[in-house]
């Protein structure tokens, strides 16, 4: 069955299956269960599973990821969720000193089965710290795995493929596409290891995650009226990155440039470079190109529009690429 | 909502209703209908919420979002009895505790059957719109499935049950006659188990496919029978009378 | 304060009109969001709609027994002037705009 | 807006209890045998430090009647205790393999070998304060399944700062899960008195802001403990969490590296009430019986040392294996690599 869903309602429809067919899941965090969640991707969730199950926690970060590190110990696999990506940061402490340890400590006897929702990237005009891009902060950890969906598909597939995982994989939910609709297929999932080529090309591949596949899907389209065909890759699992696919695109056009909303500097950019190096020495037509953030704070505002990667940033970076 | 497996591993969901504390009540829905819209979209969460009961509504097989497997063999009446089982399996009452059950049409069917082989199960049973026949009389699958293609029109019985499978436009047209054929192989008799436990029957006055529930009074023990004043078949669900009539009832059996 | 009204909304597919059974707000009445307002009547079942906002009832469109289409009013709010609404804005969808153009070397 | 009535309920009074505490001289015995284990393992562990057998250690001497009177009471078929590094009488209580719990003081593995699912408490750590939400979050699992479990997180005066502590309690005290949230209130951490660590001195006062029973207990007395913390844990189980702090005296350093002097005097330290060990020995009131269980203890410890010494040999894959459940490609790699390049016979 296929169903035209908005990203927020993938999600929504992914949670309320879980909830229906693993009594051992539960959702918890900031204003989920009578608001809905402030993206209402939880909405409905309360009144259908109870309050037990779907928890309006106290406004506590550390708290929500601490209860889900002892709910896991417990062999519970909670979905909790960061009402934004900058509120990870007070529970950085339970997420990296606990969750990511909690299996190695106790030689794998205690696993930290979690899927933990984190509304990101920005492009909504939100106030400071509802708009980062921690994808390189988080995929930097030991123990973490690392996910972004892109699409309404992606969503619902990769949140119910998160939530079977033994592993804690933080869920990076592009919150500037929530309202965009596709299709949903709800039988056929596809392949979901790995990343995905999102648009074949054969002149240059550009690798994006989240919002900024949309954008180079973009790009791609604007780019094959100047006769250069592009070919996008959605890398969707940042950690474990897809290597063999990325570098098996790359191989075939010779020519990359990443697209990440995040800071340039030790991005992850830098480490898919790297990457492409040491896999493609010799082979590349030109240097790998970012086309990134820049090192500041995420700016408020209009000056997001400056910040985010816009299609003539990155048709820049495809040129420079073209042109080495 | 979460779902159980019933004996013959279909999945059955479930459904919280009204309060997370208080008397436990499991609801039945009518033919066509499900948990949603029988009880949750007419209004009965708000109402038990407010009355202290704790409403557990099951997705009739076929229905909601329970499994709908294909062949009538899978609708006999002993499939949904075991569908009730594992329902009142994951409810897990403690003993002592008093148990309710709310039916509509199809729904109370199915509980008065159920009650009349388990006596004891429910303190207390509350049957919305059942009448008192075997409602699929004079059917015929060969003429109800061409008539699902377009290819004759149907008379009779089986004109009924075709009008009633096609009627929601999300529902299976093709699941809902197998289990209508499936059901009616088992023709209900309400002389045969009736129910010991305390029951209410309420129909609307206006209901023409239930205008007999009252001649089943007297085959209980402990029976009466109230009007829905100014209602039908399907707009009774939402009535208060009937709401208050059911809660109360409830509530001094399950108290 | 301002009005908000609220059409009848379409309770399943390819239903285009509801019959009012009975109205359980009137006029005057403050309702709490998710408050039922009123019960109505399709061919298929019967639905008791409950209340999208918190406000006070202004105006109730239809009597008991009438038939409303899907999109037509059927009750109208006054509301206060300014509702939250969650952080930041839903991005509007633009057309591609580019100022780059490609060439290859 | 007017300020509205107080709606926080006036928490249980849960102690002293009315018919007062008597615990059974079977009992007794059993926490002054653990307690003694627990005070030779201290004072053997400083010295295997000085020797070169542990790098460091956090002694926990004047604790153990606090430590071994709570752990005790717990049920083992359902309950947990969730530690951090100065908890060994919690360890020793629970009857969980010294040795396994070694391994993490003598730095072979970060937390320790024991199974937490066996031994009935986490694995150590060092952030104190964290482990009070995991005791909340495995509680509130406790409620949803219905086990009738209970959790009790250990932590000191110093980690009652962390904001941790705070979110757990106000969680727990929210969902009414069965958490004791035990607090050893010892005086020090490591060199910051209680002065300066807890305005008001007391974390027990702090309860009451969370509608939850607390109960101020002497932290010294075995018995009282192990009374106190068995009517905390039937409260919970039934109404939600409790807030034991028992008053006791860290009478060693914060850790082997440590140096008191310079920062409390012979004095105070002379000042203080029995040590929890003789009070233990007045109320087992058997003096033969004593002299056994003293020999016992030491036996015991002797053989932990022994096994110590020829410690097991870790080996290098764990620290790739145990990652994740499922192990990355590029960890896989990285392992290879390792092997390759280390393994050159």
């Amino acid at each position: 069955m296929t169903e035209q869903l908005s990203t927020q309602k993938a999600i929504n429809t992914a949670l309320r299956e879980i909830l229906a067919d693993d009594a051992k899941s539960l959702v918890f965090g900031e204003d989920v269960g009578k608001l809905g969640g402030v993206f209402r991707v939880t909405d409905g969730l309360q009144t259908e599973f109870g309050a037990h199950r779907v928890i309006d926690t106290p406004l506590a970060e550390s708290g929500i990821l601490g209860m889900a590190a002892g709910l896991a110990m417990a062999g519970h696999r909670p979905i909790p969720e960061v009402q934004f990506d900058g509120f990870a940061y007070p529970a950085m402490n339970q997420i990296i000193s606990q969750i990511a340890r909690t299996n190695y400590r106790s030689r794998g006897a205690t696993p930290m089965q979690m899927v933990l929702r984190i509304p990101s990237y920005g492009g909504i005009r939100a106030p400071e710290l509802h708009g980062e891009s921690i994808e390189a902060t988080l995929a930097h950890v030991p123990g973490l795995k690392v996910v972004s969906p892109s699409n309404p598909h992606q969503a619902y597939h990769l949140l119910r493929r998160a939530h079977e995982m033994p592993d804690p994989v933080m869920f990076m939910e592009p919150k500037s596409r929530y309202w965009n609709r596709g299709d949903v297929d709800f039988e056929n999932p596809g392949d979901l290891e790995g990343s995905l080529v999102a648009r074949e090309g054969e002149d240059l591949t550009i690798i994006a995650w989240g919002a900024m596949v949309a954008r180079s899907l973009e790009v791609a389209e604007l780019a094959a009226e100047d006769d250069v065909s592009i070919e996008v890759v959605d890398a969707r699992w940042l950690k474990p990155l897809d290597e063999d696919g990325l570098v098996a695109s790359v191989a075939k056009t010779g020519r990359a440039v990443i697209v990440h909303e995040a800071p340039r500097t030790a991005g992850l950019g830098a480490e898919i470079g790297q990457l492409l190096t040491e896999r493609l020495w010799g082979k590349l037509e030109a240097p790998v190109e970012r086309v990134t953030g820049y090192d500041v704070p995420t700016p408020a505002g209009d000056l997001e529009d400056e910040y985010i990667p816009s299609i003539d940033r990155i048709l820049f970076g495809v040129q420079r690429s073209l042109e080495y | 909502m979460l779902r159980v497996r019933s004996a013959d591993g279909t999945r059955i969901a479930l459904h919280e209703v009204g309060a997370s504390d208080g008397p436990r009540v499991l609801m039945l829905h009518g033919f066509a209908s499900s948990s949603q819209s029988n009880w949750v979209d007419a209004g009965w969460g708000r109402a038990f919420e407010e009355a202290g009961l704790r409403g557990i509504a099951m997705d009739l097989r076929g229905h909601g979002d329970s499994d709908k497997p294909r062949g009538e063999n899978a609708y006999e009446v002993e499939r949904f009895k075991e569908d009730v089982d594992a329902a009142l399996e994951f409810i897990d009452a403690v003993p002592g505790e008093k148990i309710g059950c709310l039916g509509y049409s199809m729904g109370a069917r199915l509980a008065y059957r159920y009650v009349g082989e388990e006596p004891g199960v429910f303190a207390a049973l509350a049957l919305g719109g059942l009448p008192a026949g075997e409602p699929f009389e004079d059917i015929d699958r060969q003429m109800a499935d061409a008539a699902l293609r377009g290819e004759v029109e149907p008379t009779g019985g089986t004109e009924f049950v075709v009008q009633l499978a096609k009627m929601l436009p999300e529902a299976d047209p093709t699941t809902l006659l197998d289990l209508a054929f499936g059901v009616a192989r088992t023709p209900f008799d309400p002389s045969v188990h009736p129910p010991v436990s305390p029951t209410l029957f309420m129909t609307g006055d206006k209901d023409d496919r239930a205008d007999d529930t009252e001649t089943m009074v007297p085959l209980l023990d402990d029976a009466r029978f109230e009007p829905i004043p100014g209602r039908n078949h399907i707009n009774a669900i939402t009535s208060r009378k009937f709401k208050a009539g059911v809660i109360e009832f409830l509530q001094s059996h399950l108290g | 304060m301002a009005e908000r009204s609220f059409p009848l909304p379409d309770l399943g597919e390819g239903l285009i009109e509801a019959t009012i059974l009975e109205w359980l707000v009137e006029p005057g009445q403050w309702v709490e969001r998710n408050t039922p307002l009123v019960e109505v009547e399709t061919t298929k079942s019967a639905v008791e709609l409950p209340s999208p906002i918190a406000g006070t009832v202004k105006t109730t469109h239809g009597e008991d027994g009438d038939t409303i289409n899907v999109g037509d009013t059927l009750i109208t709010f006054e509301v206060a002037d300014e509702e939250a609404g969650i952080v930041g804005t839903v991005p509007q969808e633009k057309k591609k705009e580019r100022r780059v153009r490609l060439s290859k070397k | 807006m007017p300020v509205p009535p107080s709606s926080a309920a006036q928490p249980a009074q849960l102690w002293p209890p009315q018919n007062g505490v008597t615990v059974d001289v079977e009992t007794l015995r059993g926490l002054a045998e653990r307690m003694l284990v627990t005070r030779v393992l201290d004072t053997e562990a400083v010295r295997w430090q000085r020797q070169g057998i542990l790098p460091a250690f956090p002694p926990a001497i004047g604790q153990e009647a606090a430590q071994v009177g709570s752990a005790m009471a717990l049920d083992r078929a359902r309950d947990m205790a969730f530690i951090t590094y100065r908890d060994h009488g919690v360890v020793v209580g629970l009857d969980s393999d010294l040795t396994d719990y070694m391994g993490s003081h003598l730095a072979l593995w970060n937390g320790g070998f024991a199974d937490p699912n066996k031994v009935r408490h986490s694995p150590l750590q060092a952030v104190v304060g964290a482990t009070a939400l995991h005791a909340m979050g495995w509680a509130y699992a406790q409620k949803l399944d219905g086990t009738g479990g209970a959790a009790i997180a250990y932590f000191g005066d110093g980690a009652s700062s962390q904001g941790d502590v705070h979110e757990a309690m106000n969680f727990a005290a929210v969902s009414k899960s069965p958490v004791v949230f035990f607090v050893q209130n010892n005086g020090w951490s490591l060199s910051t008195p209680l002065d300066l660590q807890v305005a008001g001195g007391s974390v027990a006062a702090r309860a009451s802001g969370y509608s939850m029973p607390s109960m101020r207990i002497d932290g010294d007395d075995v018995g009282e403990v192990y009374a106190a913390t068995q009517i905390a844990l039937e409260h919970a189980r039934e109404h939600g969490p409790v807030v034991i702090e028992a008053f006791t005296y860290r009478r060693g350093p914060h850790a082997t590296s440590d140096d008191p002097s310079r920062y409390r005097s012979l004095e105070e330290e002379r000042a203080l009430g029995p040590d929890p060990i003789d009070v233990a020995r007045q109320l087992v009131a058997d003096e033969a019986w004593w002299a056994e269980a003293e020999q016992r203890a030491e036996q015991a410890v002797d053989a932990v040392r022994v096994q110590m010494q020829s410690p097991r040999t870790i080996d290098g894959n764990d620290m790739f294996d145990y990652v994740f459940q499922e192990k990355t490609p590029q960890l896989v790699k990285q392992q290879e690599q390792w092997r390759e390049e280390t393994d050159l016979d």
